[in-house]
Parts: structure tokens; C-alpha cells; sequence
């Protein structure tokens, strides 16, 4: 099972990449722990989780091959 | 299932201020507007720490952008009755004093374009995914936050 | 006493979009400028009676409206911390689909163009002695009603 | 003394000119009464009266050279 991650803005700043790919994580909660593992930094800043480009404000089931993106706040316009 | 027409939101680089005339200009066969309400952003040149923003840098969750565009687009005509409605943002590097975002709005009357488009420009603002990274004078740089 | 620059806000005719366009595009060299709120006021061809308007002949008590324009000036910029602010209004004849109002409020944040740009319309629909004569097909004619 | 009075919109349509003189008048009642006696239609349309382009509410007295404005509803924009 693979989860793709996708960062941007700020975030980049902090993973170094775009994009990147992790196996076996189960729900979204989990994944942030190791991101936050990997990435201490991303303590430090707010940021927002979408899976499957929709936002999502809970603990979410992951599945393979879904795309999840962490996106720091907006800045448009 | 049929796909639906998406509209293209994302111009690279700056809006042209001549672009916004054509747009306008191609509104006059349409005999039943009675008003245009039209928000332009334009990149400021802000001192932060002395530093001056020489341009902003706009980047996007692009897919997601588009949706969001998309679902806006279909909410603003189901809240107002509009005659058109048109949105652009910019893609990429915009100087201070360029415009990097035009939305565009028009009705018979004069008071649903004016909070249709207002409407539009505060859930862009705050729900489309895009970055701006503003860009100092040194190349140094600070990401945007709207407020 | 010195004498106060007035600013010329009528024209005659139609408010052409390419002059829009231009009037933003002078606005570049602002770079503390972070919004633009546009409002345009179109001819619509309205039916009445079964006839169709073609076009709306504006006239004015020009000194007495000249005076209310630099007033509402006035009191936007006192209301709102603007950067710009233009009006244009057209005199004499103007066709359906063309522009007879050209309302352009700049400042640093969205909010403030918005409602300014807002609060001069209203004003100038409400306030302004102009009035416009809806010409139809057959060259009859009725007054405007503003709502 | 001379009073100047103006007719704008669908009260020039009424008054069929545009200006025109008025003398002996001292308030702006009693020339709403004079110009209602001359062109009668005057009453089936709503105005506003300005002295010297000022919108007036009140009876207003009038002088010498005061300029008297008869505004129909105004529908510019």
C-alpha cells in the first residue's frame, strides 16, 4: 500500500520535496506522526490535510494510492 | 458520465490591465446587464523589516485549485442571479503594481453583481488552494498571509 | 479663498472600455496599492410596453451635480482610507450594452475599495441630479426610474 | 426682484422650457403655488425644490437673483 504525500508553499520549505511516498500508513493521524517525526519542524507551523484534494478535519481512513496534501495556510489573491 | 466544462482560471505571470478592457469590451452584445462589479488585486510593494516586496511568486495546489474555482463558480450562480461571471489568477511571478487577480461579475441590477463579486473574492481568499511567496528586492523572500 | 480643483467627471457618450483598461493600467506606478473595486453601470435594453430601449439620453443640472460629485468625493475619502478614486458619468446619448457610469476606488486592502467603491454608487444613484431618458425603437420615450 | 427658475427631466416635458422668470415671489411655497396654477399637471408628478442648488425641505424665503431648481427623481448611473 502506498500513500502519496504532496506538500507545498512553506511545508516544501521544511520537507525539502514535493512530493513523496509512504507505505503502510493506515489513517491520516498516523501519517502526520511520522511526518512530524521526520520533519520536527512541521510542529511549528499551521497547515491544513486534504485527501484526495477534499479537507479533512478528522482522523481519516487511508487507502492505496490515495494522494494526501499539506497545505499551509492560503495566500491567493 | 458527461465531463463538465472547466473554465480556465490560472493565467501565467500578470493580468494585463488590457485584458481586463477586452473582457469588458465583449460584454456589450449582452443587452440585458445593467451593471459590472470588478475586484482587482494588485501586488503591493510592502517594507517588511526594511526589506521591499519586489514581486510575488504564486504557486498552487493546481487540481485542487481548479475544483475549488469550479465549486465557487457553481455556488456564485446558485446564490445570485447572474448574467456572467468570470475569474482570473495568476500563475507564477507578478511585480508590485502588476494585477494578479480579476474577478468579474455583472447582472440587470446593480446590487447582486456587487455582492456576488465580493462574495467570490472573500472564498477565494480564504478557500482556494494557492501560495504567494513575496519576493524581496535582495531575493530573499516571506510567504504571503491573507488576512 | 483658493480655489478647489474640481475633478471632470462627466463625459459625453459612452464610457468606452478601452478607456477603462487605460485607467487602470495607470495605477502600476501605485505600488502601495493592493485593490482595486470596479463598478460599471451598462444600458440594458429593457422592454416596456412591448418596445425595446435603444438607448438612454443622460442630462444633468451640471453645476448642482458637479458640486454633489465633489462632495461624495469628499466624504469617500473621509469615510475610507483610499488611495485613488475616479468617477466618470456619461452625458448625452448612450446605446444598450454600452457604459454610461465608471465608478474606480484603490487602496491598500480589499475591504475599503469595496465599500467605497459601493457607497459612491448608491450615493450617485440617490443624490446626483442626472437623469436619463430611455429611448426606444420607435424614437418614444420615458423617464428612468432608479430602484 | 427676479426669481430664476430651472426645469430639468419630465417637468421641462411639463413646463415646455427649460427656464424661465418669475417676479414678486418671496418663498419658495408660494412659487410652487404660482408655477402649480400655471401648469397644472405639476401636481401629478413628484419633484424636489433646490434654492441655489441646495435641496430645500421647508418653506425657504427667496431674493433677488436666487436660482429655483424643479428636480424630478434623479435616475443617473
Amino acid at each position: 500500500m502506498e500513500i502519496n504525500i504532496l506538500t507545498f508553499g512553506q511545508i516544501t520549505d521544511i520537507t525539502g520535496k514535493t512530493s513523496f511516498i509512504y507505505s503502510d500508513i493506515n489513517n491520516t493521524d498516523s501519517l502526520i506522526k511520522e511526518l512530524t517525526k521526520a520533519f520536527p519542524e512541521l510542529t511549528s507551523i499551521k497547515y491544513s490535510v486534504a485527501v484526495n484534494q477534499q479537507l479533512v478535519h478528522v482522523n481519516t481512513v487511508l487507502n492505496d494510492k490515495d494522494i494526501v496534501a499539506l497545505l499551509p495556510p492560503f495566500s491567493g489573491g | 458520465m458527461e465531463k463538465k466544462k472547466i473554465k480556465k482560471v490560472f493565467v501565467e505571470g500578470a493580468i494585463s490591465p488590457e485584458f481586463v478592457g477586452e473582457s469588458i469590451a465583449k460584454h456589450s452584445t449582452k443587452k440585458d446587464i445593467g451593471a459590472h462589479s470588478i475586484f482587482l488585486g494588485q501586488v503591493r510593494n510592502d517594507v517588511i523589516d526594511g526589506k521591499e516586496v519586489k514581486a510575488i511568486d504564486y504557486t498552487s495546489y493546481l487540481e485542487m485549485a481548479v475544483e475549488k474555482f469550479e465549486e465557487i463558480r457553481e455556488d456564485t450562480f446558485g446564490k445570485f442571479d447572474l448574467t456572467c461571471m468570470h475569474i482570473y489568477h495568476s500563475h507564477g511571478c507578478v511585480n508590485t503594481g502588476e494585477i494578479s487577480l480579476f474577478v468579474f461579475t455583472s447582472s440587470k441590477h446593480r446590487s447582486l453583481a456587487i455582492e456576488a463579486c465580493t462574495y467570490i473574492v472573500n472564498r477565494i481568499k480564504s478557500e482556494v488552494p494557492v501560495w504567494g511567496k513575496e519576493i524581496f528586492e535582495d531575493d530573499s523572500f516571506q510567504w504571503k498571509i491573507n488576512n
